[in-house]
């Protein structure tokens, strides 16, 4: 090889790039495509009657690495739990998904909503839930066959995790 | 001074300046300062010599020769200073004249 | 009219010329740069972003002209136009046809060099007075970069002053009219090819393009001489180097690719008219060339520059002077 | 025809020579010493202009702004350990003023005794051409000279300044 070669070689693939179309994608005009497992913003599920999937478990809670989800509840196991309040502090979220993972009963996924920026600090705490009941093992029984299918998974958690890990 | 810029006005110039480089050579303690004053000197030679050319006998232009002779010589000698400052000052920590006073280094 | 106003009629133009240049300029070297990294550029402001230099100038322009307390206050004023006025003045020495020039030197090469030689004067003033560390560094290793690469570049003119037995642009370009072997043109390039190589090295170095562009990595590394500066001063900088890399073209174009000429084209009133036109088109040509360098290569360190210009580039320029004056006097006689 | 050098240019440059002479000997501060005396080079290189030399006014400025300068400026800050040590006691000696006042008298009286100094230029400029075609014919040892003491300098700095640091 001659010294010096490469300079031209590398001269000719720049020139080649100057004639191919750019890679740039205009962000708000055209926007990328999101893979489907993207791992976003968190949101509650809900059932057919638009009621939350949330049975206020506190798995969620208590898997979190960063602690930013809490749950205020109130009832007892009589009479149902009531969700008071999920709080969920997206500014501090790293997007892991453990929470997701750690859901027994399928109600909150990572969504791919992921325009986050905002000037107003507040709007990073987002209030997810707000004064609704939680959904119950029987009503779930009752009228959910998803939530069948998530209670039957919680009989075996690990090979439901290893299912779900593979979809 | 006349209104008419001539020779006698060059070399008053010429003279003056270096006188300044003179005073200035010999006061400083800096060895870089004395090589500046220096500079100066020769500028003023340059000054004259090139003044006189043009004078006296432009189409020889004797006196430009000179002067770019000169500058030669000047760049050789304030490279060759230099080099000579910063070799001490490697030694000796110091650029002043008055305390580099040992012979054998 | 009156000589005088002659004089600053001819300086206002080449002012503009120059401020037209700098903006021409950075939206070519924005754009251009971009394409070469299958990028788009500026696309915003204005169709195809046309008006993003302008808006960069109405910038800098408002922007705070922020001077460090502990700075040196005149010498920090006086750098940016220690740097701006040579690129200014180099101007003066460009013929850009047989009748559009700003000034008949007769001796331009050597002009253009005697003034841009004042550039690492300027950045040494800038970096000295910022009173900052780093950028006294930076100020040292771009004025040392600068002085190494003028020699070659220096060096790399003289085979086409030994062609040409002249500095004068006007000369010089005359003197590369015609045909060679009736097929290619008579432009020094042919003769001079590796005076042609070491001049484009060095001219890409003295023009701080990128990969000799350490002295100006200010913003990615903390090396530059201008950390401090900001608003308009930084913009005369920035204008200056711009204004450079025309000049840089301007001389190549001139000393080895027949300045004004085209081959069929030469001496008659057509020519006269185009002149100005097939010379920009040429600089222009040579700026692109040097962006396509710029897109294309990585940063070099520090020292592998000086080494390189003074162990590789110097002694080349200096035994190809000697081989191409044996040449010329063999084949002379 | 004899032409005459215009005053006010010259006076111009005067006062920029001598001016830029005396702050670079009086000033307290190198940097600021060698600033100065790059102007007064550059107002020189302005008088040779009026003299019609215009190869030496621009070799003045290739060589002194060029070389010169950059070389002093590289000098002063290699040989200064902290910035404050560019500012200097300002050196005063009455015996180099009394020698160099004496010098200045005795060239004035000299000057003025020459009896008929020319005040106009003769017509006759010899152009760069004839500088140069001079300069290889007749001059043309003293050229060779020249690049040889130019060439001893160089080894000699080269010699001088590369000595190791802990000789």
């Amino acid at each position: 090889m001659i010294w010096g070669l490469g300079f031209f070689r590398a001269m000719g693939v720049t020139m080649r790039n100057m004639f191919r179309p750019a890679i740039t994608v205009q962000y708000p005009d055209e926007r990328l495509v999101i893979p489907e497992r993207a791992r976003w913003a968190l949101v509650h599920k809900f059932d057919e009657s638009g009621r939350p999937k949330c049975t206020a478990c506190m798995i969620c809670e208590r898997e979190c690495p960063d602690d930013i989800i809490h749950l205020t509840v109130s009832g007892d196991a009589a009479s149902g739990k009531h969700i008071d309040e999920y709080r969920y502090e997206l500014g501090a979220c790293m997007m892991c998904g453990l929470c997701v993972a750690a859901c027994p009963f399928d109600a909150i996924e990572m969504s791919h909503e992921y325009e986050l920026a905002t000037p107003d600090p507040h709007a990073l705490v987002r209030i997810l839930l707000h004064d609704v009941d939680a959904a119950s093992g029987k009503r779930a029984k009752a009228d959910a066959p998803a939530t069948q299918a998530a209670l039957a998974a919680d009989a075996a958690p690990d090979a439901a995790r290893g299912e779900s890990d593979h979809a | 001074m006349s209104a008419v810029v001539g020779l006698r006005e060059f070399l008053v110039l010429s003279a003056v300046l270096f006188a300044l480089g003179l005073y200035g050579a010999l006061s400083k303690k800096s060895a870089i300062m004395i090589l500046m004053a220096i500079e100066l000197m020769t500028n003023a030679v340059n000054i004259a010599l090139i003044a006189m050319s043009r004078f006296l006998t432009p189409g020889l232009m004797t006196g430009q020769f000179f002067a770019a002779f000169i500058m030669v010589v000047s760049t050789a000698e304030i490279g060759l200073g230099l080099a000579l400052v910063l070799a001490l000052y490697r030694r000796t920590r110091t650029v002043e004249v008055d305390r580099i006073d040992r012979l054998k280094g | 009219m009156s000589p005088l106003l002659v004089i600053v009629l001819r300086t206002l133009a080449g002012l503009g010329l120059l401020l037209l240049n700098g903006v021409v300029l950075i939206y070519m070297l924005r754009k251009v740069l971009g394409h070469l990294h299958l990028r788009l550029g500026p696309t915003r402001v204005g169709p195809w972003g046309i008006f993003q230099t302008s808006m960069d100038v109405v910038k800098l322009l408002t922007k705070e002209d922020f001077r460090p307390t502990a700075s040196d206050k005149w010498l920090f004023r006086i750098a940016p136009l220690l740097i701006f006025v040579p690129s200014f003045m180099a101007y003066l020495a460009i013929g850009f046809s047989p009748t559009w020039h700003f000034a008949n030197l007769d001796t331009g090469v050597l002009f253009v060099f005697a003034v841009l030689s004042f550039v690492p004067i300027g950045i040494m003033m800038a970096g000295w007075a910022s009173n900052s560390k780093w950028s006294l560094i930076g100020g040292m290793r771009a004025a040392g970069q600068q002085i190494a690469y003028e020699i070659p570049l220096l060096l790399s003119v003289l085979g086409v002053a030994m062609l040409a037995g002249s500095l004068d642009p006007k000369v010089i370009v005359e003197s590369q009219a015609g045909l060679w072997l009736g097929f290619l043109p008579k432009w020094f390039i042919v003769p001079q090819f590796l005076g042609f190589w070491l001049f484009a090295i060095s001219a890409q170095a003295e023009t701080n393009q990128t990969p000799f562009d350490m002295s100006e990595a200010e913003s990615e590394l903390v090396t530059g001489f201008a950390n401090e500066y900001s608003g308009m001063r930084f913009g005369f900088m920035f204008l200056a180097e711009f204004s450079n890399m025309f000049v840089a073209a301007a001389v190549g174009t001139t000393l080895f690719f027949g300045g004004w000429l085209l081959p069929g084209l030469e001496h008659n009133a057509l020519a006269l008219a185009l002149g100005p036109i097939i010379f920009m088109v040429k600089v222009y040509l040579g700026i692109f060339c040097m962006m396509w360098v710029r897109g294309t290569l990585p940063r070099i360190r520090i020292d592998q520059m000086l080494s390189f210009a003074w162990k590789a580039l110097i002694p080349l320029s200096l035994l190809w002077v000697v081989v191409f004056a044996v040449i010329l006097k063999a084949v002379g006689a | 025809m004899p032409s005459a050098i215009p005053a006010l240019p010259f006076y111009l440059l005067v006062t920029a020579i001598i001016g830029g002479a005396l702050m670079t000997i009086f000033s307290r501060n190198v940097v600021h010493a060698a600033f100065w005396l790059l102007e007064a080079m550059v107002a020189v290189s302005g008088l040779f202009l009026l003299l019609s030399a215009e190869f030496l006014a621009l070799v003045q400025l290739l060589v002194y702004a060029g070389a010169v300068a950059v070389l002093t400026l590289f000098v002063i800050m290699l040989t200064l350990r902290r910035r404050e040590d560019a500012i200097r006691p300002l050196d005063t000696s009455v015996a180099a003023a009394g020698l160099a006042a004496v010098f200045g008298i005795v060239t004035a009286i000299a000057v003025g005794g020459f009896s008929p100094l020319p005040a106009r230029m003769p017509a006759a400029a010899p152009g760069i051409a004839q500088f140069g075609g001079e300069l290889f014919t007749r001059w043309a040892l003293p050229f060779e000279v020249a690049s040889v003491v130019l060439l001893i300098a160089l080894v000699g700095a080269v010699w001088w300044s590369g000595e190791d640091e802990d000789q």
